[in-house]
């Protein structure tokens, strides 16, 4: 086994520990935060996770109302021209 | 005549040499992948088209002024460099190509301060950088173009999936013995006299195991700069091959039944985790590795500034604006580092070929270690998703998301594995930390 | 097992100084105001994110490369640096604590010139710039970082109601009291031997007073960098808190029946007089204050930009990618500068406290000066409007609005008020502009 | 009074004094301006002045034609709700 | 008292030279033209307000740190700098406008590492370097912002007219005669002792013929640096005369006949067409004139990303955020170089005067060409699309389709002349290539 | 004819010789490209030319049924107006 190699295992496990230790160490930090504010907050509307890293699409800036009656306005458009 | 001689003896016709043919047809190959194939395209449009320009004959446009002093050679800036090179070189003597490797040499070897008066001489010559090589340098060198697209990548990630069950950080772990068996992978090739490889060389190589480009670019940058182009085109178009490795691998190593666990809905996930979340990584690093902090301090900082929910605007722009005049840059940066005579040589083939085998290490050992987890947690995880540890947002969730529905088609694992995708990115920037800290 | 040892010796737990845990504790409260309490966060955000990445241990984000070297302490780089900043250490000397302040020492002393050697030897041995270092000297440094927001703000800017109302930018130029005030209040501190300051630390907190973000980071970056941290962080901490600060001090003095002073309405003002304007403004800094001209000079521009119509992208750009892609690197600048050893200090102290005092005389300013154009003009003034002189625009110019309200339900007095609040920009940059032409 | 406090009051005089000479100036040749522009060109159509340094919103680029048009139908589509 | 003596004789006031009023009031009227005529806007609104910034007195915005202590001229400072430039002056002697100018020359034909040294000193005595100054040598001088304005007007390029009738690009090259031509015409001025121009100085001035802002400012800036300021107003100002320069010379060159022709309708073309059409422009860039290899190599870039498809969202960057962003900065540093001193010179009326005719001859050639081509094709070619050659994109194309109508009011030419305007900006660029090849 | 002039003359010689040369190729290298590219592929939808350098505007987004319903409301509300 030349040089190169050992310091590649070396590499290796100090790498594979620290990352796992690391890690191990997020998890339980990361179940205590969760803890803590789900103990010390008032239930508050959650999100969804979403699925993918794409951008949020906007939100519908058009009131309900408005939407409704276009709907309305479609539909009977449509019946209309259906007969 | 005279002029139209100028002209001719100035012409890539004339020049070109049988390397650079060779390297703009590879780039057109990419542009070809990128473009008809998809093969992350917003990368690897800039780097094919970085690397034509690299390697048009006499424009010098991936060279320093120094160096695009030493390849034009007129006597009297070369005995001017001769001076700051420590080169003997006296004035008026003829410059043979073994002349100019003699300076070449030496101004690879030199040191900063030297390298930086040698640039001031060839400026004072009326040579200048080329455009590539000023990109290169502010962008790449300065490690500022990686940090920023990795904090746009944090601006555009959802931690959600993850907070709902924070043991799949495990799997981004595990999938990070992807990069570390491809530095063992390196160093048997070196043992067996195959190719030569320093530890850095095999660190940096080793990386692309990572599946994450900024992280590879970052860690080459810093580690083995000179093989930034071959690691950062051989990630990047792994990670577009990621449908095509995984699977098979995937296969071999869980059973149909395996395949077809259902795991149960993830929990809703409070406003709040989130944005303590990016916090918590952050005070983690702050403990244990301070190396670590460039590359996850912008990610957390990019993700922070996505939850938080009152600088939405400063998110909206490291999510656009921001990270895609970064991108152009960075890929045209990357791309100047395809000159033939530094990427026609037996190491990139090496680096291709231990990329995949990189890609492959990742994805089983993912695979397995939710196995094992399984032994432990009562709540069953699908294997599958252990996959997605390798990183490859969100391609490889899809994958697991694809190959469960195949076994099960109501098994949805996509919201699973996105917790190990993300948890890859995060491991992977650990591993880099650890390395740099080692080595660098 | 060498290598875990070097990784535990690395590590920020191993390293970690009382000082650096105050200041990440400081840091993340500066992140809860401004996420949870609204308090400024487009800067604060940043500045405190930035915050706590420069208190990694050991990590010298903050740092020059030959800071980090001298922090590393290595005995041939260290005797290397000896040569260029002059500090009396042999080669292989131990090097104590007290060794490496007297390198701190001179780096800190040396001229622009010795400086840049230094960071090029230390460069030579390996070391880095920090990643907020080099943001720092870029945005900062440059001053360009504050100018490029000042150039957004003016193209956010609507100058119409103070064009209505010429007359409220004298309430813009009394409120500037609270600079100049407060220079006066760091004599005091001085004199009675509290705290120490010399005449330039004394200018640069007083400009607190103005009450304007990019221009206090202009100014102080200018005139004592060493403070700009808590220059920066007092000065958008009370913008914040205008809504608490000015209310009593506008009701101590003004009786209710001048609060309740309706304004007649303000008239048209037509497109042409909002283009000249901005050119007027830069006439009379051409011929009055040149070294206001890049504050006004970027300010004047996005104004014009805005209102000329024919410009549009560029007024969008400035107002929109621009002006968010230099926040986001001004805000981790300055968060740069609240390293625990620069910022826990008894002088931080007196700037916020000195801060407060700022904002309460110039609202005194305004107000008194409001009622006393009254004896002057036959329309009557509401004096609340005149604590809408000291900038923090908009939100002073609706405490106005609110408070006057209060005395009398059907008085809106923001549109009256907008006109002295960005006669408070105007006033700031030539009070800015005058410190630095007689201390800088 | 120690030197420091005495160029601080040099400095408050300098300056107080020096911006509100600037501001008067700016305040004359503001309303010059102002007397100039109105003046010497014909009436045009004004904008009344906007209250903060938000973006000014989009601009309507429904017609009004259309915008009516939608009112009405959303006006007929409660009144028929109601009943 | 004193300190108000200071801001006295500092003001701008006491110091304006008659000079610096003139070109105010000559950047006011570009402003004036910008905005009320609509005189290529987007740069002449930045390039008139920089112009304004540039002639303050006393601010120095657009010196550099050794030029402010130059004209600052304090004893020690001068002494300092006496050393570094070569200048004889002994501390402590009188500074009298003739040693200053001295100093000055010296700096002028100071080398590049000269010059970097005086900078130095001038900022270890505190001087620094102007804000335009700043700007000029980042964006200009550095060459980057022209390229990155010709990669955004690439990606907003559509090549398809041109894809459906390539021999159009042969208009596009004779219209660079104006180029060619106005070296001509300087040489003239030269010959007959009207002006003195250098060779260098006369290609500059030639370029203006090509009708293309980022073009002509990236050649000045290579060749004559100088006169850039006076180059690039004369370029942007009579593109926006187009409609007024082109009209009477078509005109008088074509019969109405000639005027009238219907040119067939062009075939469509494909998506592939448009994606391999940039790559043939630089694989024909790589083969024959490596020296157009920055400004070709980032117009055919950002023409790539349009048209691939895959990367929309750089695509979308490039044409605004990043142009935008870059336009600004272009816009102050080319103001930056309309200080007095430098342009109120008889050489700026004589580039004036040149660059009218250079349009004027561009536009005969294009239009002579095309009558030219109709003896040799069977497809008529309407000869008023040759004048489209110029670029001036697409003004020049509607001019076409605009005098075309007036001769024939079902004669629609502007798909028709889009084909000759485009060949005009490439054809502009190649003869940049040969002019920095030749020359630079 | 002093220096400069014989400059430029030459100048003027190279320089547009060699833009003629050029484009001379890019000319039969486009006609080349095309004729390959239509030769060898699929038909498939082309995109007619555009005029300008403008950023193409934004796809309509709007369903056409909406579209149609809201013009054909507009027609309604227009001609009872009328009325
Ligand atoms: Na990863
Ligand atoms: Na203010
Ligand atoms: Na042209």
């Amino acid at each position: 086994m030349n040089e190169l190699m050992s310091q590649a295992i070396d590499l290796m496990v100090a790498g594979m520990g620290f990352v796992f230790v690391f890690l191990v160490v997020l998890v339980f930090a990361t179940l205590l935060m969760s803890k803590i504010i789900l103990r010390y907050t008032k239930p508050e509307p959650t999100t969804p996770a979403r699925t993918s890293r794409a951008k949020p699409s906007a939100p519908a800036s058009v009131d309900p109302d408005v939407a409704e009656a276009i709907k309305q306005a479609i539909a009977q458009f449509r019946s209309r021209h259906k007969k | 005549m005279e002029k139209l001689l100028t002209l001719w003896t100035g012409s890539g016709l004339f020049n070109i040499e049988i390397g650079q043919v060779i390297m703009i047809a590879v780039c057109l190959g990419l542009l070809f992948l990128a473009i008809r194939k998809g093969f992350e395209p917003l990368l690897l449009v800039p780097i094919g088209f970085g690397g034509i320009l690299a390697n048009i004959p006499e424009a010098g446009l991936a060279l320093s002024a120094a160096e695009n002093a030493i390849h034009i050679a007129k006597p009297q800036v070369m005995a001017a460099l001769a001076g700051v090179l420590d080169v003997s070189y006296e004035a008026g003597q003829a410059v043979t190509p073994e002349v100019k490797d003699l300076f070449k040499e030496a101004y690879k070897d030199a040191s900063y301060a030297v390298v930086s008066s040698a640039n001031t001489v060839a400026q004072d010559f009326g040579h200048g950088n080329g455009m590539l090589q000023n990109f290169y340098t502010v962008i790449i060198g300065s490690t500022i173009g990686p940090l920023l697209i990795f904090m746009g990548v944090g601006a555009m990630t959802d931690f959600g999936p993850l907070l709902a069950n924070p043991k799949t950080l495990l799997l981004g772990a595990a999938a990070q013995f992807g990069i570390f068996g491809t530095v063992i992978g390196a160093a048997l090739l070196d043992m067996f006299g195959i190719l030569e490889f320093t530890i850095l060389e095999a660190a940096a190589i080793g990386i692309i195991g990572g599946a994450d480009g900024p992280t590879s670019i970052y860690v080459s940058s810093v580690l083995a700069p000179h093989l930034l182009g071959a690691i950062a085109v051989s990630a990047y178009a792994y990670m577009a091959l990621v449908p095509m490795i995984q699977p098979p691998i995937m296969k071999a190593l869980t059973s149909k039944k395996e395949r077809a666990i259902k795991m149960s809905q993830l929990r809703p996930v409070s406003k709040k985790e989130k944005i303590v979340f990016p916090l918590v990584v952050l005070i983690a690093v702050v403990l244990f590795l301070p190396d670590a902090a460039p590359l996850l301090g912008m990610f957390t900082f990019g993700n922070l500034m996505r939850e938080c929910g009152v600088v939405e605007r400063l998110s909206d722009t490291a999510q656009n604006a921001l990270i895609n005049i970064v991108t152009i840059f960075l890929g045209l940066s990357v791309g100047s580092k395809l000159m033939a005579d530094k990427f026609l040589d037996a190491q990139t083939l090496g680096i291709l070929a231990l990329g995949i085998v990189a890609f492959g290490v990742g994805t089983a050992a993912g695979v397995l270690m939710a196995k094992l987890m399984n032994y432990f947690t009562k709540e069953p995880i699908n294997p599958l998703i252990g996959s997605a540890g390798v990183s490859a947002v969100p391609m490889a969730a899809r994958v697991s998301n694809k190959v469960g529905l195949e076994a099960n088609p109501q098994n949805f694992l996509l919201m699973h594995a996105m917790g190990p995708n993300v948890a890859g990115v995060i491991g992977s920037a650990v591993a880099a930390g650890v390395m740099i800290k080692l080595l660098g």
